[in-house]
């Protein structure tokens, strides 16, 4: 019996040193947060946004909502990969039917782990985006599908299952912080919108790489057959989207690819590259990092083009007319209000 | 009796030996070189000594990535453009591309060369075969260098991390 | 045994070997000392002791070596 | 697979259930099955290498026992099987493709050959059970060189679960893992740091002595684990160190560092070259001549040989053949000069700066290793005479760091004080369970939070640095 305590209290300790030194995010790398954010918002929604930052900074759900009554929520993070995002459709799909499920196609670019960049940062990326998933097959496909060469060696999954064995040396840099969202993190994200309120505009086009593979991967064509079928099978209709956007490039050549793709699939696909003037994107006001990401006024923009699109051509309800869903909305509208005026503020300040 | 012994013995030593071959396969494999202002490029190397050898950049740039700040920077040399971003030990080499035909690589390829030249500069270059273009990748331990052509002609060129570079 | 004995001595004079000491823990015989213990031997006995028979169990006391001597004889 | 991979200790767990739940007679199964499957999942390919010393081993151990029991020689079958293994390792070493364990299986094969030779040792007639001699996975990895007849029967012998043992070789492991990984691992960065970039003398001494710290917590911690894990197997395997930082002489120290190896190399390179009848033969003329110092030249060629062997089983490189002759060397000087102190043995300071002396030495002797060219190693040793004393390269290591290694070398001298004193720390504390309990998860603790593993350890600018 004594024993048993002594265990017990073992294990009790070490579950509140793991809590302790996972990292809550909550510095300039808000993006860590996302992924968990959405149990709490699962249910109701009519669309469903994945992909990487190019949803989650230029598409404002609460615009969607105010202008044309379509409740949405985004699963976006930053680099998510096609078969990141193949996981988390399929995770979502479990919690709710949305009517549409729009995808970001820039990711598939990336058509291997070691493609997107080096390991570090990618090992970064994956943690931001796998660790806020809730434990399910979908999370451990997702995980077995990310892992770099690196994390395989260092016990790869187990890592994920237990990430006290990750971050096990961030007790020197804890902070006040890490003990007061121990449980409960901040919500950062407005339906899985982060805001971003600076401007900072574009000058000078960014330097380009040249395009040296003009066809995109294999692996990423297979991850998309995969969310084809998979919304086929739930009768949810998937809308491809490249958001606007000046850098990095999104060539012509995979323009054309996806266009193509889209075409013989019967899909809806949408580049808001060309379109960015109608839209009324400025890119001197539009941006907070001259031209790679849009800012509030830039996603409330494309969102409201975009809106006109989903009603007109998917042709998704208005719910403003049910009122315990406009309920709902009303209080998380107020809440951007709310954190639209602070940060303005502070960036005024 | 002493026939037997000997094969079993010949047996074992080639079975060692092809055992001693396969492994010899990853060891080799240098990374491409891209070479201006006196120093030597190769990718993932460290930036710092690099960008102090080459001296001020006509053009400078930060780009952001996904998340976090000013991780990628882009120095503009004219002729050509080297993109840094954060390794384990801090500003490494990420990616380099040519912009004009005023520089060559080590192995005299520029843009506008044409595919003859490529292939004697190259013998041992993978072509991958994409629509109107080919691309030749030449493939190092932990980097490429890869040469697009278009009708013939090279119309890039590019040195980046391996793992991008399998014809598809 | 007294020409064991004396061999012993000669080796570690600061011991007083008896036919019971056992040999690597209380004499301290290291290896070097078994080495030239056996080449004493050899001049001694005309025993020729082999590598095989470098084991603790035949260096365990005198007794015991001179055990091994007598069957190295016989052989 | 290395050990402080979460893989390993996984895939030991898991295998450990296994191994208590089959029946007595099939437990070594499980360990050739276990063995076997990590080889592959290591080496690949390259298994080649493993098998062809399984298979020359198998063969000629039976041909060998064959002729002896007809009454034939048998020196041709033992002449070619060490020839192939050693050119084999040999060939290896010197194309420095290391597959696992070769320097280890490799001189357990040819002593078990020789053994069978000798009639010390039957030949074995299962193939299994030769194989699990030869590739059991956890001295695979870090040795140590069992000897046949230490590990051929505690190896196939059914074991009964023992709930002290198994306890008791799983904190052994866990010490393990802290000598490694909160110690060794933390030191290693900076013993690179100190010998990429040589600024004197201050840096040269400090190197050495980190670099003892590092092998000294890699190493006996590395056999920490294999062998609490074989402990917990129920399989006793030989101990491989006894505190060998408190040795008094580099003989000394020998006898208590890397036992196995160095036992290994007395039965079958030193006491073999010593008695054997060219090596006798000059003895006997050279003492004709010489005198006393004759007596003893059968020991020095003896000695001379060993190291040599030593120091090329280390690496086929001058660094390594240096370090051999500098033991071998200090050894000699050792054993000349040790009637001059007998009348000082047992007196307190003497001991003290004998332990002190040989510690140094050692640590000196070692950073070898490290220097692939001797030059740079003479040159090093050159700057702890010359200086400058003061100019230490940035090692990387916060005050932390220092004050955990610190600790941890205090931790560590004290096991070892109690360990000599007193013998085994873990008897000493089986009786108070729940002091027990608690030493023991803060061991847990200090490995799970201090030790350096883990994806982007290295990885000072990593990006969750900016958070």
């Amino acid at each position: 019996m004594k024993k048993l305590r002594a265990f017990f209290c073992a294990v009790v300790i070490l579950g509140l040193l793991q809590a302790l030194l996972v990292p809550k995010y909550t510095g300039n790398v808000r993006e860590g947060n996302l992924i968990r954010e959405y149990y709490d918002n699962a249910g109701g929604n009519d669309v469903i946004f994945i992909g990487d930052c190019e949803v989650y900074e230029n598409f404002s759900p609460i615009t969607l909502w105010q202008e044309y009554g379509i409740p949405s929520y985004i699963r976006g993070s930053p680099q998510q990969t096609v078969w990141q995002s193949y996981y988390l459709l399929e995770e979502t799909l479990r919690y709710e039917t949305p009517k549409v499920v729009v995808f970001n196609v820039f990711a598939l670019k990336y058509d291997t782990v070691e493609s997107t960049g080096d390991q570090s940062r990618r090992e970064a990326y994956n943690r931001i985006t796998l660790d806020g998933m809730r434990w399910s097959g979908s999370k451990w496909g997702a995980i077995q599908a990310s892992l770099t060469q690196e994390e395989r060696q260092w016990g790869g999954a187990l890592t994920y299952v237990f990430p006290i064995l990750r971050y096990h040396d961030r007790w020197s840099e804890l902070t006040w912080k890490d003990v007061r969202y121990l449980f409960k993190r901040e919500t950062v994200s407005d339906c899985g919108y982060l805001m971003q309120t600076g401007v900072e505009p574009m000058t000078d086009p960014f330097p380009s790489p040249p395009l040296t593979k003009r066809t995109l991967g294999d692996n990423s064509w297979r991850y998309l057959d995969k969310m084809v079928q998979l919304c086929r099978d739930k009768g949810v209709q998937l809308v491809l989207v490249k958001s606007p956007g000046l850098y990095p490039a999104w060539w012509p050549e995979w323009d054309q690819q996806v266009a193509d793709y889209a075409r013989e699939r019967e899909l809806l696909y949408i580049n808001m590259i060309p379109a960015q003037e109608e839209i009324g994107i400025d890119w001197s006001t539009d941006t907070y990092d001259a031209g790679l990401h849009l800012n509030v006024s830039g996603a409330e923009k494309a969102a409201s083009w975009f809106g006109r699109i989903l009603r007109d051509q998917c042709g998704l309800p208005d719910r403003r007319s049910d009122p315990q869903v406009c309920a709902r909305w009303e209080e998380k509208t107020a809440r951007y209000e709310a954190r639209k005026g602070l940060l303005l503020e502070q960036g005024d300040s | 009796m002493m026939k037997k012994r000997l094969c079993m013995i010949l047996a074992c030593l080639i079975l060692g030996l092809t055992a001693c071959g396969q492994e010899e396969q990853t060891v080799s494999g240098g990374d491409p070189v891209f070479s201006a202002g006196g120093v030597e490029i190769v990718i993932h190397a460290d930036a710092a000594p690099i960008l102090e050898a080459l001296g001020e950049p006509t053009s400078y740039s930060e780009t952001p990535s996904c998340a976090g700040e000013g991780m990628d920077k882009t120095y503009g040399y004219g002729s050509f453009y080297l993109l840094t971003g954060l390794g384990e030990d801090g500003e490494v080499v990420s990616r380099l591309w040519l912009a004009d035909d005023t520089v060559a690589t080590p192995e005299g390829i520029r843009i506008g060369s044409d595919e003859e030249q490529v292939e004697a500069a190259y013998p041992d270059a993978a072509c991958c075969e994409d629509g109107s273009c080919s691309t030749y990748w030449i493939d190092g331990a932990t980097a490429s260098l890869a040469v697009v052509l278009e009708d013939g002609k090279v119309t890039a060129i590019e040195y980046s991390a391996a793992g991008q570079t399998s014809c598809d | 045994m007294d020409t064991l004995l004396k061999i012993l001595w000669e080796l570690h004079p600061d011991i007083n070997f008896t036919e019971d000491t056992r040999l690597l823990e209380e004499g301290g015989l290291d290896s070097f000392d078994i080495v030239t213990l056996v080449s004493e031997i050899e001049d001694a006995f005309g025993a020729v002791i082999r590598a095989q028979d470098l084991i603790p169990e035949n260096f365990q006391t005198p007794k015991t070596l001179l055990a091994l001597i007598r069957r190295l004889r016989e052989d | 697979m290395i050990l402080q991979s979460p893989w390993f200790i996984l895939f030991a767990a898991g295998l450990l259930v296994v191994y208590y739940l089959v029946p007595g007679k099939h437990q070594w199964k499980v360990l050739l099955a276990g063995s076997v499957c990590a080889y592959f999942q290591v080496e690949g390919a390259r298994v080649g290498f493993l098998l062809t010393t399984f298979l020359t081993t198998l063969v000629c151990g039976r041909k060998i026992e064959q002729a002896r029991e007809r009454g034939e020689r048998a020196g041709g079958w033992l002449a070619a099987c060490l020839g192939l293994n050693l050119a084999l390792l040999l060939g290896c070493k010197g194309s420095l493709l290391l597959p696992l364990g070769i320097s280890y299986y490799t001189l357990q094969a040819l002593g078990y050959v020789i053994d069978v030779y000798r009639g010390t040792e039957k030949a074995e007639k299962d193939p299994g059970k030769l194989a699990l001699f030869l590739c059991y996975f956890p001295q695979l990895i870090q040795g140590p060189v069992s000897r046949a007849s230490q590990l051929r029967a505690p190896l196939t012998e059914p074991h009964a679960y023992d709930g002290k043992q198994v306890s008791f070789g799983l904190q052994r492991m866990l010490w393990g893992y802290f000598k490694k990984l909160v110690i060794a691992d933390r030191v290693a960065p900076a013993v690179e740091i100190l010998t990429r970039d040589q600024a004197g003398g201050g840096s040269f001494a400090l190197l050495a002595v980190l670099y003892a710290l590092r092998i000294y917590g890699d190493f006996t911690g590395g056999i920490d684990i294999v062998l609490g894990l074989s402990q917990a197997f129920g399989i006793g395997l030989p101990e491989n160190f006894r505190q060998p930082f408190f040795s008094g002489s580099v003989a000394e120290y020998w006898r208590r560092w890397h036992m196995s190896l160095g036992a290994w190399m007395r039965e079958y390179v030193f006491f073999p070259v010593s008695v054997s009848k060219p090596v006798r033969r000059l003895g006997k003329a050279a003492r004709r001549r010489l005198g006393a110092f004759g007596k003893r030249l059968p020991v020095y060629i003896a000695t001379i040989l060993t190291w040599l062997a030593t120091g090329l089983w280390h690496g086929l490189t001058l660094n390594f053949l240096l370090w051999g002759m500098l033991n071998c060397l200090l050894i000699l000087i050792g054993e000349e000069l040790a009637p001059l102190f007998r009348g000082l043995k047992g007196k307190r300071w003497y001991t003290g700066c004998s332990i002190l002396g040989t510690w140094l030495i050692m640590d000196l002797i070692r950073v070898c290793d490290l220097f692939p060219d001797p030059r740079d190693y003479f040159r090093g040793l050159k700057s702890l005479l010359t200086g400058p004393w003061g100019q230490i390269p940035d090692l990387g290591l916060s005050s932390l760091d220092w004050g955990i290694l610190a600790l941890g070398c205090v931790v560590m001298t004290g096991v070892s004080l109690v360990q000599s004193r007193w013998g085994s720390v873990r008897e000493l504390l089986w009786k108070r369970e729940t002091l027990r309990f608690w030493i023991l998860f803060a061991l847990l603790l200090a490995v799970l939070l201090l030790g350096c593993y883990g994806v982007g350890y290295e990885a000072s600018n990593f990006i969750y640095n900016q958070f």
